[in-house]
């Protein structure tokens, strides 16, 4: 579904009433022919009694990269596990509020989990390939999916492993275990998995975290080259990450999303007062 | 000073920590020192091969016949036919608990394992003897319901526990990121189960059934009581047969003190701790295996 | 107090574990009444060192430590039973962790463990710690309470009280406000910088905010080795390595 | 998809009726013995003497002897193996004697239990001259015991958090004073779980006990620890293989009294576990 901006927020009257939102601005190069990937509305959360998402509403535009920012605990992590139904794993977990992967709400019914995950990729803090070769990794989603066979599947590996930088290296070592690599080809090769079931969004949560400032460099770099052809969403702790390869940037605090707009104006003109004192420092 | 004394009432005590700390092992060996002791006198009257290899096991005639071939096969067998019933269903039993039954239903069901564990092996011997061996005797048409057969069912169900709850550990040990990782990616539960868990867990599934076994062999009291006792080489798991464990609980109250038939019993016993030492160290490393990956 | 002396004197420290180097032989002063923030991406080290400190790093087997401590002048591995160490060198940790008892029996926790068994003496000392950390007002009818009842910024807070309670003469802070929200974070600092009048503070953190906010020098770690070392307010506007201007201006980390 | 949601479904139905073929018989069992074991449960059956062979009368000298060895064979291995886990879990670094020390722990757990019969008569009957006794088969059953105590009891103190430990040493307290106020408190309803765990199970063990205590047929009750006693488990065993025309509801009953005595100690040990776990 392809709505225009000024209406993204049309249907939802709840905002102008809940003082504790504020209205997301829309940023000024949402421009008119730019798609909406996901919309999240008045997403609440609870873990048992434990409200871990306050009313939150956003929107991610087609094709580019997203960043949810905030101290530990915030629930940007819990956001960001919404948008493929992660939080459906754990036990306990209460959702009202809608979410629409192009148009479409995601939490409105039963819905096909497995077409949902494989279009809307996760890749995790610590990379998480599976005890298996590095071929086997990255051929598990087409298998699983029955996208490719045999040869076909041999060209998709190449393929993915290409799209993230590493076939030249691992073209040779396919049969080898995935465990063996280092933490920045593994985080990778998780990345490569995604490109081999074609998702159409990439879910990052705290993917450099784990790595050295020159690792998190490259996947930074590789972030920039993917972003014409995913639409990512990422979750740092790392603000100057944000800022450095998101467009639009969300801060969140204990629950709520307190700001969301355009990088470039969080960073220089945040709005509300909490943000302007995260972004300073002045605690987190 | 008050600090000094406290020191030495510390220090004494971390020493007795220290020696209740090793006292297993001091165990262990006084096990295999004493079992020795009485067992070692029987290779004065056979030799190794003999007792190990010989087919007839008749240790009161004179002169008494000490080879154990029988009894060893009699175990071999009945610890078979209870892995080959007691290893599949125990895994898929640990897989639904671990992984697919709801919340409370996998209380219940880990309940209901606890309490199979804790049934003492002689009240399902007894229930072996007056319910089991009847109904095989008449459903098969067996000239006797005292078979290796009957052993090998009440040794499934008391395997069935151990083989669960460690498979079930294995199976939660896999990191939960394989699972996230799998399902992220848009697979079935069930898809995440056969590709990525089975994986993780395969060296811990190994170990569990391993333990079975070592729980099997050593089983006595339920084994003694409907597996018929004739210390004959089996031909099929429909005959009789006796085991290690069942001829010296058997024949212990009758062997008269310093008699080749007493000795002999108390090697049966070193072969018995052998085979258990055997299996747990193998069990071990397969275990350590599993949480180093 | 005034800063000058060395409080602590490290000479070529490595830690080791297993076959990852997580310090790289390094060699530092701790002046006398100073705060000395140590900052560094996550891995750099930073809490390593800071256990070997108080030696709590012994507890785990795998770490290696060589290099040598001096508190005083007195060599902390030989000279010292690391029971008398602690007392001297408190620590608070990156997550309040309140034991399982009262407010009262957490203050008085380090004291008693250490022979002190007068009724009077112990009440004063809750009294005086729990003043000193800025908890008395607020926890002051309620001390038989459990701990684990009171706010995550109250719990780091009782922390600190319950380290003072040992009245000791170094502080190790690790991170101790990365789970807190704005205001208690304040308060915390707030304390931490008053401490500073009779105490000699390390404060790790991945706030360099922070670290720029109370540190009086500051140290920048990376992946074992110190790359700079100096006073604060230079570190922040004229860095003289690279490397730590690219981690003060969030290049990596 | 379809196709896939379809073999979930198959494969988790064969999971369900494999998890169903284990546990449906161990209820039919419980029903079973407690339909028919019923009728022969009376204050006579469980506080008289047997009569007649064992034919009529009651179990009494059988209960008083399992009590016996459960208190002594308890009292034995409960403070050793405490003790022993309380060194492994907080004093002993990984070296070779630590892993040989589990290597024991874990074989002793895997010993037959026949073994430890033998063990006991070798030891505890003939070197030790205790005789067939109460003693020595207290010993026996403490021993195997021991894995069981000192396993529960590490599980129960690693569930301790370690960041208490870290507390409190880095207040100045030292390692013993660390473990007895910061630790063991924490950890004292696990090792309790871990001691009525053991109970029940040196109440059903019935091997070890054959050469080292039990007698036949004993009509009066131990007077001390170097007495002869029955047993519960070897006395079901007796009556039902060697002596015939025993009724019926005589091994019933038994049966249930001793599968009663040990699921008792299973299900307190169970509930306990679970309220220490929702307190934490």
């Amino acid at each position: 579904m392809n709505r225009k901006t000024g209406d993204m927020f049309a249907n939802s009257p709840e905002l102008g009433t809940c003082p504790r939102v504020l209205r997301p601005t829309n940023p000024p190069e949402f421009g008119d022919g730019e798609k909406v990937k996901i919309r999240a509305e008045n997403l609440n959360l609870w873990y048992g009694d434990f409200q871990a998402l306050i009313d939150v509403t956003m929107a991610v535009r087609e094709k580019s990269i997203t960043a949810l920012i905030g101290s530990s605990g915030c629930g940007k992590s819990t956001l960001l596990r919404c948008l493929n139904r992660m939080n459906d794993l754990i036990d306990d977990v209460r959702i009202e509020g809608s979410v629409r992967v192009d148009g479409r709400d995601i939490y409105a019914s039963a819905g096909d989990l497995p077409a949902l995950r494989k279009k809307v990729g996760m890749v995790f803090q610590r990379p998480n390939p599976f005890p298996l070769s590095i071929y086997e990794n990255v051929a598990f989603g087409p298998r699983v999916h029955h996208q490719a066979k045999g040869g076909e599947l041999d060209g998709l590996v190449e393929e993915s492993l290409r799209a993230v930088d590493l076939w030249d290296v691992l073209k040779d070592r396919l049969r080898e275990n995935a465990l063996k690599l280092s933490l920045e080809q593994k985080q990778r090769l998780c990345i490569a998995r995604l490109a081999a079931v074609k998702s159409e969004v990439v879910l990052m949560d705290e993917p450099c975290s784990a790595l050295d400032p020159y690792a998190t460099m490259k996947i930074e770099d590789l972030m920039r080259l993917l972003k014409a052809k995913f639409t990512i969403v990422i979750v740092t702790h790392n603000m100057q990450q944000a800022a450095r390869v998101s467009d639009e940037t969300g801060f969140m605090l204990l629950g709520e999303l307190v700001e969301f707009g355009a990088t470039t104006d969080i960073f220089t003109r945040p709005r509300d007062k909490r943000t302007e004192d995260y972004i300073t420092g002045r605690f987190g | 000073m008050k600090r000094s004394l406290r020191r030495a009432k510390e220090f004494a005590l971390e020493r007795l920590l220290f020696l209740s700390g090793t006292a297993s092992v001091v165990f262990v060996v006084l096990i295999f020192v004493f079992l020795l002791r009485e067992g070692a006198a029987v290779f004065g009257h056979v030799s190794l091969g003999h007792f190990l290899g010989a087919k007839f096991w008749y240790p009161i005639s004179s002169p008494a016949k000490l080879g154990i071939l029988p009894l060893i096969l009699g175990s071999l067998l009945v610890t078979a036919g209870a892995l080959a019933i007691a290893v599949p269903l125990g895994i898929a039993a640990a897989f639904y608990i671990a992984e697919v039954a709801p919340k409370r239903l996998r209380t219940v069901l880990k309940s209901c394992v606890e309490i199979l564990s804790a049934i003492p092996s002689v009240v399902l011997g007894f229930l072996g003897i007056t319910l089991l061996v009847p109904f095989l005797k008449n459903f098969l048409g067996l000239p006797t319901g005292l078979t290796a057969f009957s052993g090998s069912l009440m040794l499934a169900f008391m395997a069935m526990p151990t083989i669960i709850t460690i498979s079930e550990d294995a199976i939660n040990a896999v990191p939960r990121e394989y699972k996230e990782g799998a399902v992220a990616l848009g697979a079935t539960h069930w898809q995440t189960l056969v590709r990525v868990v089975i994986h993780g867990a395969f060296p811990g599934i190994i170990a569990a059934a391993m333990l079975g076994i070592g729980r099997v062999i050593g089983e006595t009291m339920a084994v003694m009581m409907v597996t018929g006792n004739a210390a004959v080489i089996p031909r099929t798991i429909f005959e009789p047969v006796r085991t290690l464990t069942a001829t010296i609980a058997a024949e212990m109250g009758e062997a008269a003190q310093g008699t080749p038939h007493y000795h002999a019993l108390f090697a049966v016993g070193i072969v018995l701790f052998l085979i258990s030492f055997a299996i747990n160290l193998t069990a071990d490393l397969f275990l350590n295996r599993g949480k180093k990956r | 107090m005034t800063a000058g002396g060395v409080k602590i004197s490290v000479q070529d420290l490595s830690v080791t574990y297993g076959r990852v180097r997580a310090l790289k032989g390094l060699s530092i002063d701790v002046l006398d009444g100073e705060i000395l923030t140590i900052i560094g991406p996550s891995n750099s080290g930073k809490t390593s060192f800071l256990r070997c400190l108080n030696r709590l790093i012994d507890l785990d087997a795998q770490a290696k430590v060589r290099g040598r401590i001096r508190l005083d002048e007195e060599d902390i591995r030989n000279g010292l039973s690391s029971e008398d160490l602690r007392k001297r060198v408190g620590m608070i940790f990156a997550m309040p962790i309140p034991l399982p008892l009262s407010i009262r029996d957490n203050i008085t926790y380090g004291p008693r463990m250490s022979g002190q068994i007068d009724k009077a003496a112990l009440e004063r000392i809750v009294v005086e710690s729990l003043r000193a950390a800025y908890l008395w007002d607020e926890v002051r009818d309620r001390l038989g309470q459990p701990a684990q009842k009171l706010s995550g910024g109250q719990q780091q807070r009782l922390c600190i009280a319950r380290t003072l309670a040992l009245n000791p003469e170094v502080i190790l802070f690790d991170e101790p406000t990365s789970g807190l929200d704005p205001i208690s974070t304040a308060k915390v600092e707030e304390a931490m910088i008053e401490l500073r009048k009779a105490k000699t503070i390390i404060l790790v953190t991945n706030n360099t905010k922070q670290a720029a906010r109370v540190g009086s020098r500051t140290a920048f770690f990376l992946m074992g080795d110190m790359i700079e070392l100096g006073p604060t307010a230079d570190m922040f506007t004229v860095p003289r390595d690279r490397r730590t201007e690219d981690y003060i201006v969030g290049r990596f980390g | 998809m379809r196709n896939e949601s379809l073999k979930q479904r198959l494969g988790f139905g064969v999971l369900l009726l494999a998890t169903l073929i284990v546990v449906v018989p161990v209820l039919s069992i419980l029903v079973l013995i407690l339909l028919k074991g019923w009728g022969a449960l009376s204050w006579k059956f469980l506080l008289t003497m047997p009569r007649d062979g064992m034919r009529a009368g009651g179990i009494f000298p059988a209960i008083v002897g399992t009590t016996y060895l459960v208190f002594v064979s308890i009292a034995f291995a409960l403070p050793i193996g405490v003790m022993a886990a309380v060194y492994l879990s907080e004093y002993a670094r990984d070296n070779w004697l630590t892993r040989t020390i589990n290597l024991a722990i874990i074989n002793l757990a895997g010993v037959s239990s026949v073994v430890y019969g033998l063990f006991g008569l070798s030891l505890f009957v003939i070197f030790l001259n205790f005789g067939v006794s109460i003693i020595a088969g207290a010993l026996t059953l403490g021993i195997m015991t021991l894995p069981v105590i000192i396993t529960t009891t590490r599980e129960a103190l690693r569930a301790v958090p370690h960041a208490y430990r870290e507390v409190s040493l880095s207040l100045g307290a030292s390692r013993w004073q660390t473990v007895r106020h910061a630790v063991l408190p924490r950890a004292l309803p696990g090792i309790l779980t871990g001691a009525i765990l053991s109970i029940g199970r040196v109440a059903g063990e019935t091997a070890p006990i054959l050469f080292t205590v039990a007698a036949f047929y004993l009509p009066k009750l131990p007077t001390s620890l170097s007495d002869q006693a029955m047993a519960l488990p070897y006395h079901l065993y007796v009556i039902t293989t060697q002596i015939p025309g025993i009724p019926e509801s005589y091994r019933y009953g038994t049966a249930l009294v001793l599968i009663g005595l040990v699921l008792v100690m299973n299900i307190t040990a169970g509930v306990l576990r679970a309220r220490y776990r929702k307190k934490r």
